[in-house]
């Protein structure tokens, strides 16, 4: 973890509610798709932690969507603020033990850190597919940044209007069995998803209100068949085989 | 060279400042950041005799300058800590440990500190009777002078090391309370724990805390808990760590002021990991502004003058 | 179209928003602000039977997301207040006046009502047991069940009007002290008043408030007044005026959820005069969001789904 | 009383710790010198109160010294800040009854709202004088700007290093009686000039702490010999007459 500032460069509106920020600083701590940064916003006393979309080696891209004060404050900073960031936090997806072919999935603003996720499995030669869902087809996002990485994308919308009519559960389901997943969204995604006969193993990443975010608090504290694991520290990402509803 | 270090009950810190317990884990992950040794002292996370998994998510909960825990006193249990976590700390830090202690009855409370009894590198028991995050069939021991009387009594006689009770502030008459521990034979009193609070979340229009209340923290309780510590200051002799919305050398120096002989930092901790550093570097500088040459001068200044 | 009024022991207001005692004076100020009549009803200055020229400077400090006060109830006294500022009320304002009225004896609090039998415009008595700011030989008549009864007792004899008790944060249990007004006949209860706290000057070394304490409120205090109001509502059966650090049309609905008929607004109106009119204007659409066509549907929501 | 945004164009450093501040907007509300304005400042619950030094259609000069972290954070915001202002609060100087050739007496930062006072004076005709009281020579500042208003403008420091050495009363005792002075400084000046044998009358502008400016809170209240009275209300600038220490 490094505390360092970052300057917002350019926040694009995507849909309704969902921005991509682009921050210029320092991204040392970044090592794993799925890690996040923790950002204190002006006048909150606690910071908002955001999953790392994509990064190189002075930028961070982030996927954020206005869901409270935080975060429509956030999007609307004027280009050139700095922000007092926390960077590198918590362990992201484990690639050493990943299938070739895994399924990314992502619900919603969930989908952010499987975009740097598929750029580097695809760069790494994997070939993972990935199935994102939105609520309609005027919520999607990151498709074409998605395509453009040049992999199977399967789109499922809760109203139908773009890809299928449904979740993404209903996508998987349609798979055969033996899938492993890398998984990213609400919990009762994540909940639904995990509960799938198709799965033979996955990783989860999880959502916790945070006060640190880097494990001095226990306040993200889940419990697992591990026993009490941090969100922030011991997670964000767990296996499947250690989740516990 | 200003004089930074302070005296508690006969256990001398190298300077006031004192991470919070349950802003600091057992150290570990702040032992990643910086180097400990800078600190006065640390008192770790309230401890239980055995390993509580705290309480439900969410756990943590927003508000102006400050937040809400309800981490219900999640832990290890005092052997784990005492097997896995004083072995590290021996590691990361050199200076004396406050360990906060916690308990259901009089009972556990005496025997958490007897358990401590031959941990040398603890030199301070901090006996959280306060905390507002735990059912223990309704208030906790801290709210009333005759419960709080009880515990001090009882890990009295379990200890040798010096105890300080650790009192909340969601009380009347927070001086009374302290009279009753003192009249009990404790070294010394920790003020304040967290107020009791709660927030609502519009979406589900349901508590926003799965354990509905938690305890408010940050700058935003400040001006109370300075007026706690005053206020237990005039009512008896004993050394204070005052806490309780302290996030700058100032404000540091305002709780000694009040009445405390060293302060811990809480919730500023989890803001911004490096706090206690700043405030630490910041000391000197404000002693000087300030015209002292040993910090412990500024214990209690403003009851006189 | 939402439909946001709401009814107190009987009493319509227009809408929930009330600006809190002692941050509206007697309404002169705002009137040359906005039209008063948008307001539900207002919290005049708690008023005494003898003129007060309150605390000596200063008597303001600031603290994060709050502030400090020790006026020390300033105020012209009942007589001055039904000549000069009653008449000039209706001028203003053509709703339902909250009177908040204050005493140094059961027998003040009860003639302070007595003399208000007439004033029409006068609906409501709210009976302020619990400003932190006046010594009057210790303790406030809130701070205990009993002496909150006997107050209780007093006024409820002296008046036919409805008689809110208001109630103050400063304590260990304030859903005991609720129940003691509930039984001895109060229409309803409003809580909270500030919490008492304290700033010491760094300059001086002494503390910054020539009082000494203050009463600490706004934002900070928030989750404190949100979680009483809760602890109230589930103690008793009276209706509730919310208080304690709302600032917008979200705490206000927060403060409805966990049980408030209406919602008075205090430090908000000092920091923007324009306050209360904001979170009016913005009730409608947060209504239509919370999906609740009457307002009054949202008062203790929180308790129950 | 008026609420809007003022945005800062400048800010100049005069001395160790006082800077000039220029602000754009709609200084409509202001109509008489010793008003002042009060200004939010960001993550500062509180408003923090100015004295008007002079002021034009669209701009306000403010003379500011830092005294604590409100006013330091004010100095240094970069231009182009937003500052959300109430504007033309309180009474200033009255200048009806006001003898031609007043005394200007200014202690300290005290001394910004008689700049804006000493200019209209003399638009309007009349010979004010100015004693003006300041630690050092280091401390001053503002003498160009009062002499270019071609006024008699008398020093005195404390340490004698420019003008007279001592208080701006120990100028004042060195006129003759019958002298009227218009006043602005910390409380122990006000006070020692208040009690000065040479003065037929005057006006003495206050300082208090404030919570809301526009006379609601009753928390910046004085005694008075017409009773208690609101510093920002009914003062700051209080006749001598009126005024009870
Ligand atoms: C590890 C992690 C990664 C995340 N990645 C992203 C991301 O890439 N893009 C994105 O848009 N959002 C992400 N979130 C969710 C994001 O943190 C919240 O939406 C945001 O904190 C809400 O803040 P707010 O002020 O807008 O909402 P408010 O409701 O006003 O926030 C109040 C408090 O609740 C917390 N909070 C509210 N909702 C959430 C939530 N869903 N999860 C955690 N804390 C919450 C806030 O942090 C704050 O402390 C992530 C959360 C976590 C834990
Ligand atoms: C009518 C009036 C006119 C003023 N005009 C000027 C001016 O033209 N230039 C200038 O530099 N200063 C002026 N002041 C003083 C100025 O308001 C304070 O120096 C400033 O509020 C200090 O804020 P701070 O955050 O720097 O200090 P802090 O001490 O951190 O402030 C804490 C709180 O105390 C209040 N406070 C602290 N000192 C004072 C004080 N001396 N007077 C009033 N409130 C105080 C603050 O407003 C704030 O609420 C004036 C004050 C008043 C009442
Ligand atoms: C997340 C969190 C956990 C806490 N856990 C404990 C605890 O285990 N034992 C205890 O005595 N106090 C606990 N506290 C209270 C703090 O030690 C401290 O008394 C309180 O937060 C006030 O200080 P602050 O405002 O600086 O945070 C906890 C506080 C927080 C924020
Ligand atoms: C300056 C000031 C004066 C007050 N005077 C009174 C009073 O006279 N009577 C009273 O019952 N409450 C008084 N209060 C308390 C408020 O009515 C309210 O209960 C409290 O401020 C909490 O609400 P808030 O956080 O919205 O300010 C006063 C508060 C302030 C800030
Ligand atoms: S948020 Fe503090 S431990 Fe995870
Ligand atoms: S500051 Fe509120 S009345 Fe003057």
């Amino acid at each position: 973890m490094t505390k360092s500032a970052f300057t917002l460069e350019q926040a694009r509106q995507l849909t309704g509610d969902v921005w991509e920020l682009t921050l210029a600083g320092d991204t040392s701590a970044v090592t794993a798709p799925g890690q996040f940064v923790n950002l204190e916003l002006p006048g909150k006393f606690l910071r908002r932690p955001i999953s790392v979309c994509d990064w190189d080696e002075g930028r961070l891209l982030l996927l954020v969507k206005e869901a409270g004060a935080g975060t429509r404050q956030l999007v609307r900073l004027p280009a050139g603020t700095e922000l007092d960031t926390l960077s590198g936090l918590g362990n992201g997806f484990d690639l050493s033990a990943v299938p070739e072919n895994a399924v990314l999935t992502g619900g919603g603003i969930g989908i952010a850190p499987l975009y740097g996720l598929a750029k580097r499995m695809i760069a790494a030669g994997r070939r993972p597919r990935a199935v994102l869902g939105f609520r309609s087809k005027a919520d999607a996002f990151y498709r074409e940044e998605f395509a453009a990485l040049g992999l199977e994308v399967h789109i499922a919308t809760e109203d139908g209007s773009l890809g299928t009519r449904g979740f993404v559960t209903d996508v998987l389901k349609t798979l055969p069995e033996g899938q492993y997943v890398l998984a990213c969204g609400p919990t009762p995604m994540l909940k639904a998803v995990h509960a799938l006969p198709q799965l033979s193993g996955g990783q989860f990443s999880f959502e916790a209100r945070m006060a640190c975010g880097f494990g001095a608090c226990v306040g993200c504290t889940i419990q697992t068949k591990q026993g009490p694991r941090r969100v922030c520290k011991d997670g964000p990402v767990f296996q499947k085989e250690d989740i516990v509803w | 060279m200003v004089d930074l270090s302070v005296t508690l009950a006969g256990v001398t810190l190298k300077n006031p400042i004192v991470p919070a317990s349950g802003t600091f884990g057992y150290g570990r992950e702040f032992a990643e950041l910086y180097d400990l040794d800078i600190l006065g002292s640390f008192s770790w996370k309230g401890t239980t005799r055995a390993p509580r998994p705290g309480n439900p998510q969410p756990r943590i909960a927003e508000s102006a300058a400050g937040m809400l825990n309800a981490v219900g006193l999640q832990n290890p249990g005092m052997e784990a800590v005492l097997r896995e976590e004083l072995p590290n700390i021996a590691k990361i830090f050199h200076g004396p440990v406050i360990a906060n202690v916690c308990g259901f009855s009089l009972e556990e409370y005496a025997e958490n500190c007897r358990m401590l009894e031959d941990a040398e590198q603890v030199k301070i028991l901090e006996v959280n009777i306060s905390c507002p995050n735990v059912h223990a069939g309704g208030k906790n021991f801290g709210s009333d002078p005759h419960s709080a009387a009880a515990v001090t009594r009882a890990v009295r006689t379990a200890t040798k090391k010096p105890v300080f009770l650790k009192l909340g502030p969601n009380v009347t008459d927070i001086a009374e309370i302290a009279r009753a521990c003192e009249a009990e034979g404790a070294d010394g009193l920790c003020l304040i724990n967290t107020l009791l609070g709660m927030r609502i979340d519009l979406n589900t229009k349901r508590p926003l805390l799965a354990n509905r209340t938690g305890g408010l923290s940050g700058p935003a309780v400040f001006p109370v808990a300075l007026r706690m510590v005053w206020d237990v200051y005039e009512a008896v002799k004993l050394p204070i760590i005052g806490c309780g919305g302290v996030d700058s050398a100032e404000t540091a120096a305002e709780m000694m002021l009040a009445g405390a002989s060293a302060v811990e930092v809480g919730a500023a901790n989890l803001r911004d990991p490096w706090a206690c550093k700043t405030i630490i570097e910041d000391l000197p500088n404000l002693c000087e502004r300030l015209g002292v040459e040993h910090i412990s001068d500024l214990t209690g200044g403003a009851h006189h003058g």
